[in-house]
């Protein structure tokens, strides 16, 4: 069966907080989603989400503070307006904007997570893989930020070509 | 302004003086209850089983019908208002529920399709249930109400009875606060009346029990006449048809049973509001009263008796 | 006065049919007694409704199946709207009726053939259809 | 440099190995570029543990240490200090949650929860590989504390503080500190008198030489990062030059308006200028305007001609001060549960229905009784009381979803003390559960039912009304299984704790955490329970959740330790993991001066580039999202590094 993979972007001070709290309380959820903690949601980049989608996954979940509770004023904020523009330029790439997904989730709301994710995975298996291979990217350009060139990760150094690429994500498919 | 009408077999039967004077009210206030030009029981209880689909057919089946006629409907009896309101609540937010009612309304209109009221539409909740009661707050007024006001009833001590069906649940029903409601007395400050607070006001009159065994009834009862006697009462007004029937008909069997027993009158608030709007006494028809509220409207606020 | 406890019976099919049908959690009652403490006709009643919800807790269905209180209960809903778990009572009554009714535990407390002209004429329509809904199923 | 990364897997007992399988984990780590050493031990925050990872970096060179274990709120710090003493950077040193975020959560799926620790900590190791080395920055700190709230908590943190040798500004919102400690009659389980106990904590707060008393003041502004915080503070003006006024109270003797007593909760009249309590501090006067005669009706004037020292000023306006502080208590305290949320017990409108801070006060030898229990419809001495526990609270449906922790043990008080007022009176206390988790308290609890006659009825009241002179009480004893009725004289309603008016708004002033109650949040439930998750804020008192005397004291002491062992440094160490900018990539658009929160960013004419200053920074990195040109970035959490771990977690 289809298991995606969901990188999540979680603010330390709420969203992290609150994964933290449904692990306490044992609360259980899918293995899905692999977090990457940062320090705001508003330090996350759109190209950061773009980059996640380009590398294999079928969706991002971005998690903050509650509006008004955003430990560094309104850092949340700027998410907020970030997020709605990405995701319709996510559309005009033909990636589903039901793929991105911000929520606020507080260091108090280990069940809301919980709830979060368990919809976010349903929805997503309902949608499929996201299979960028087969649409209109292209393929003789790098995709690669600029900060990201020259240091793919493995150690490996830089992997210019797109087709390359293309073959290590159709074989990751067929795995699933 | 005319609104489409619910009644409801009750007042068209036992409690036809409700319904006249309603309509006779409403009037009065400068708006036509528009009886719907067909409707079927609703019912009237509302199942609290998970599984009851076809208890639900008929209210829902009436609001499909009153989905042809507008977005609202008033209704004045309590058990009614609870039914229909909480059906159509299920048609919002169940949709497993609302699929299946569908299915029968899709039947209906397929046998049925000459008769103008089925609207080949499925239901899902277009229609808001409204009371009487809070169409006269929300749309005509208390203010216009008031201006409307022909008699005066400063003495008359009403103590308004709210019973269950309006009230709970609340967070189905939104009626008003389950513990101190205020609805009624807002109506009745509009009327000019005294109004009496009583702690019994939200308590249960016995309801249906009084078929299966009267004596629960009529102690239910008894508590709520005897709480509003207590605070120095003339009249309980009510909006419940059974309500009524409990606390009214009922005294004779509370005199029977408690000495010194004080009776009551207890009336629809739409005959109260008649009276108030100085409706002709014929179209509010105490007749049917078992406690006859006529003396005391007589001496309080000085209506023709008879 | 004894009751053996099992889990077997705590766990008994019907009571969960009863969960099932009423919607309701037993296990969020804390058996406050608040739904008993407001009800109205709480005096005629052989079992109170918080003993009625403890009784099922420790899997004793029988009792309750057997009790007046189920058809005494007017549905009127007090002590589903006091109750501050969100445990409605009046729910279990319906659930618990509708079990006796279906499976024709005993008869009817309304029998249809009593309700005579009179009684319609007399007492509103919504009294009798209401109790007939209620108690006869 | 060529990345030599130590991988540790931690079994947390069965904790994390129970699912996730360790071994495979540490194993196909060891595969894994970059990673020269990979083990897995049980307790990697044992001595042994860290032992194991202060050796490996030694033998194997490391370069960067990953620790997958749980949550880095834990344990971050241990092996930072570990690695430290290995004579790594600490900042070299990162935690793959595979605890909290996996294991626990992931407990009946073990192979996927196993390929999900391996993505996680290969992420962490993609971190590590750019990780750098840094040095904490150093900022100067103002050793001065500011603790806001005045009730026995405030007063407890100011005096701890003030006495470990700093400055302390004590700010209270209303006239008087004391709190509604200063209202309560005797306290719990030793029944001495609070007053006795708390006025005189109250004169050595005010008299301290290190503290600072701020009554009816508010905080108004916060800014700053700990150890250099500004606070704009709002001191309502008392028309009362406090200075020149010697509290005679000649002008509240003669002043002619009356409005209820918050300090009597209601039961007594108190004067439009006014003191709130004979042992108030400081004890001189306030004028309420919005019931003076002279502010509301432009006549009258008496308090200023009768002043003795013309301290009268009508002209007096509201003032504002600026204070410097480095840390600050947060001891906002507690208020009842609205009574008039309570409809069905009659929502306040029922005289002889007090709630439990008004009964303190017609038991108390200085309330409006004078100590002696009256029916406040009439007068007359109850002889038939209710108690009622839980009033709001337990009730997740309507009310508080929470216990309020001690109103069992204080309507057990003043059931006693009411039969000790009353003797030939009933007391009933209706209850659920008796918590009577305290010392002594148990005792207590007893002593109300075998000495007091104490009738403990099990069961919750459904509805309370007035009829006949009396309060019915309709509830239910649910150990017979019978409703009972009593036609009480009084009722008193144990209501619930909410957190202070105004204390959420304070809290999101100050940046702080709430629960979803309300409570300001500490930073871990159990090992940092007198902490705000942001650093520089302490939490003391019924403000951070119900609890009775000893605790909020036991709490507000440990705050205030917390305090002074922060200002025993001279300076303040900041994480340097904050935003930097490539002085030869910026572009000086000034987009990064625009979203810093902090006015961190600044543009240096002369360059004409951006620059952070350090000191201000506090790593929220919307700069860096911002900047056009990728300049800006975060120390150790580069676009690079999130680029590099958002593919080791994705990669097969």
């Amino acid at each position: 069966m289809f298991e995606p993979r969901i990188v999540c972007f979680f603010c330390k001070w709420c969203t992290y907080a609150g994964a933290d709290l449904a692990g306490t309380s044992r609360k259980q959820y899918p293995p899905n989603g692999v977090v990457v903690r940062v320090n705001c949601s508003g330090r996350i980049d759109p190209q950061h989400v773009l980059w996640a989608f380009r590398e294999g996954a079928d969706a991002v979940l971005i998690g903050g503070c509650h509006p008004g509770d955003c430990h560094y004023q309104d850092g949340n904020y700027k998410t907020m307006r970030r997020i709605s523009l990405l995701k319709r330029m996510l559309e005009d790439f033909g990636i589903e904007p039901e793929r991105l997904r911000l929520e606020w989730i507080s260091a108090a709301e280990g069940d809301k997570l919980v709830r979060v994710m368990d919809e976010f995975v349903d929805g997503i298996k309902k949608l499929g893989p996201l299979t960028l291979d087969e649409r209109p990217l292209p393929k003789d350009r790098d995709f690669v930020p600029p900060h990201a060139s020259g240091a793919k990760p493995g150690g490996s150094k830089s992997k210019k070509s797109g087709a390359k690429k293309t073959t290590r994500k159709k074989s990751a498919k067929a795995k699933r | 302004m005319k609104i489409p009408y619910y009644p409801g077999c009750t007042l068209h039967e036992r409690a036809r003086d409700f319904d006249m004077s309603a309509k006779e009210s409403a009037k009065a206030l400068g708006f036509e209850l528009d009886e719907m030009p067909i409707w079927t029981c609703c019912g009237a209880v509302f199942p609290l089983v998970t599984d009851s689909v076809m208890d639900i057919l008929a209210p829902v089946r009436n609001l499909s019908y009153a989905s042809r006629m507008g977005d609202k409907v008033v209704t004045l009896c309590s058990f009614c208002y609870h039914v229909l309101k909480r059906a159509n609540k299920v048609m919002r937010e169940d949709p497993e529920k609302q699929e299946k009612a569908n299915l029968f309304l899709r039947a209906d209109t397929e046998r049925r399709e000459s008769i103008e009221s089925f609207t080949g539409e499925d239901y899902t909740g277009q229609v808001d249930v409204l009371h009487y009661i809070e169409f006269l707050r929300d749309v005509v007024g208390y203010d216009e109400v008031k201006n409307r006001v022909k008699q005066n009833l400063g003495d008359l001590r009403v103590a308004p009875y709210y019973g269950c069906m309006l009230l709970r649940p609340a967070k189905e029903l939104e009626f008003d606060d389950p513990e101190q409601p205020t609805i009624f007395e807002g109506l009745l400050e509009a009327m000019g009346c005294d109004v009496v607070d009583f702690p019994m006001k939200t308590e249960c009159c016995g309801g249906f029990q009084i078929v299966n065994d009267e004596e629960i009834a009529i102690s239910c009862s008894r508590t709520v006449v005897g709480s509003a006697v207590k605070r120095d009462a003339d009249i309980i007004v009510t909006t419940c048809p059974l309500c009524q029937y409990n606390l009214d008909r009922k005294q004779e069997e509370m005199a029977e049973r408690v000495q010194g027993f004080r009776k009551l009158p207890v009336v629809y608030f739409t005959q109260l509001l008649g009276v108030a709007l100085g409706i002709d006494e014929k179209y509010l028809d105490f007749t049917d009263n078992y406690v006859d509220p006529r003396p005391v409207l007589a001496a309080r606020c000085a209506v023709r008796e008879g | 006065m004894r009751i053996t406890l099992t889990g077997e019976a705590i766990k008994d099919e019907l009571i969960r049919r009863v969960v099932e049908l009423s919607g309701q959690n037993l296990g969020a009652c804390y058996q406050c007694g608040r739904c008993s403490a407001g009800c109205p006709v709480v005096e005629d009643m052989d079992i109170v409704p918080s003993e009625v919800i403890r009784l099922l807790q420790l899997g004793q269905l029988e009792p309750v199946l057997r009790s007046q209180t189920i058809w005494i209960c007017a549905s009127c809903l007090q002590c589903a709207s006091r109750c501050p778990k969100g445990v409605e009572f009046s729910s279990i009554c319906d659930a618990l009726r509708a079990i006796v009714l279906r499976q024709r535990l005993s008869e009817p407390k309304v029998d249809a053939d009593e309700v005579t002209p009179a009684m319609v004429s007399d007492a509103p329509q919504m009294g009798v259809v209401g109790a007939l809904r209620k108690l006869n199923g | 440099m060529e990345s030599r990364i130590g991988v540790f897997v931690c079994h947390c007992g069965s904790n994390i190995a129970g699912v996730v399988d360790t071994k495979r984990v540490a194993e196909e780590l060891s595969g894994y570029p970059g990673v020269v050493y990979s083990t897995d031990y049980t307790y990697m925050c044992s001595d042994p543990g860290q032992n194991l990872v202060k050796e490996a970096i030694k033998e194997h060179d490391l370069t960067g240490v990953i620790v997958a274990a749980c949550s880095p709120t834990l344990h971050e710090a241990t092996f930072r200090k570990a690695a430290t003493n290995a004579g790594m950077n600490p900042y070299r040193v990162e935690i793959a949650n595979i605890r909290e975020q996996c294991s626990w959560v992931h407990q009946g799926e073990k192979d996927r929860a196993t390929e999900k620790a391996i993505r996680v900590i290969r992420s962490m190791v993609e971190k590590a590989k750019l990780d750098e080395s840094l040095d904490p920055i150093s900022v100067p700190m103002t050793h001065r504390a500011l603790v806001v709230g005045g009730g026995v908590a405030g007063i407890q943190a100011a005096l701890d503080i003030a006495n470990a040798g700093y400055e302390v500004i004590l700010v209270e919102k209303s006239p008087s500190i004391g709190g509604h400690m200063a209202q309560l009659s005797e306290t719990f389980p030793t029944l001495d008198c609070s007053q006795c106990i708390l006025t005189p904590k109250m004169v050595e707060a005010s008299q301290h030489p290190r503290i600072r008393l701020l009554t009816y003041s508010e905080i108004d502004e916060v800014s700053g990062y700990v150890g250099n915080f500004k606070v704009k503070i709002k001191k309502r003006t008392p028309y009362v030059n406090r200075d020149v006024c010697t509290g005679c109270g000649l002008c509240s003797e003669k002043c002619p308006s009356k409005t209820p007593s918050e300090f009597e909760e209601g039961l007594a009249m108190r004067k439009a200028i006014y003191t709130p309590f004979p042992q108030a501090v400081p004890n001189k006067p306030v004028l309420d305007a919005e019931h003076c005669l002279y502010f509301q009706k432009g006549k009258c004037g008496i308090c200023q001609k009768i002043c003795p020292v013309d301290a009268i000023d009508y002209e007096m306006k509201d003032e504002f001060v600026e204070e410097e502080v480095g840390a600050i208590v947060v001891a906002t305290g507690y208020d009842l549960y609205p009574i008039a949320n309570i409809g069905e017990y009659g929502g306040g409108e029922i005289p002889d229905v007090v709630d439990s801070l008004q009964f303190e006060r017609l038991l108390s030898a200085s309330g409006p009784t004078g100590g002696e229990v009256r029916r406040p419809s009439n007068g007359e001495v109850p002889k038939e009381v209710v108690f009622l526990t839980c009033v709001g609270s337990r009730d997740p449906e309507m009310h508080l979803p929470y216990c309020s922790k001690v109103c069992c043990m204080y309507l057990t008080k003043h059931a006693m003390l009411y039969k000790h007022n009353v003797h030939d009176g009933q007391a009933y206390l209706f209850y659920m559960d008796v918590r009577t988790a305290g010392k002594g308290y148990e005792e207590f609890y007893q002593r109300a039912s075998e000495e007091d006659d104490v009738l403990y009825v099990r069961g919750k009241v459904s509805k309370i009304f007035e009829e006949d002179g009396k309060v019915y009480v309709w509830g239910v004893d649910t150990l017979t299984g019978k409703k009972v009725e009593i036609a009480a004289d009084m009722v008193v309603l144990g209501l619930g704790m909410v957190p202070s008016a105004g204390a959420r708004e304070l809290a999101n002033k100050l940046k702080i955490h709430t629960d979803a109650g309300g409570f300001l949040s500490e930073a871990h439930p159990k090992l940092r329970p007198v902490e705000s998750l942001a650093p520089g804020f302490f939490l003391a008192g019924a403000a951070q959740g119900p609890k009775d005397i000893p605790e909020a004291v036991a709490q507000a002491s440990g705050a205030a330790s917390k305090v002074a062992a922060l200002f025993a440094e001279q300076e303040y160490h900041r994480e340097p993991v904050i935003a930097v900018i490539d002085e030869d990539t910026c572009a000086g658009c000034r987009v990064c001066v625009s979203v810093c929160p902090y006015d961190a960013a600044e543009f240096d004419d002369e360059k004409q580039i951006a620059r952070i200053q350090e000191a201000i920074c506090e790593g929220c990195g919307a700069c860096i999202a911002a900047c056009p040109s990728g300049s800006a970035q975060q120390r150790n959490l580069t676009d690079n590094q999130i680029y590099r771990m958002v593919t080791a977690a994705l990669e097969d």
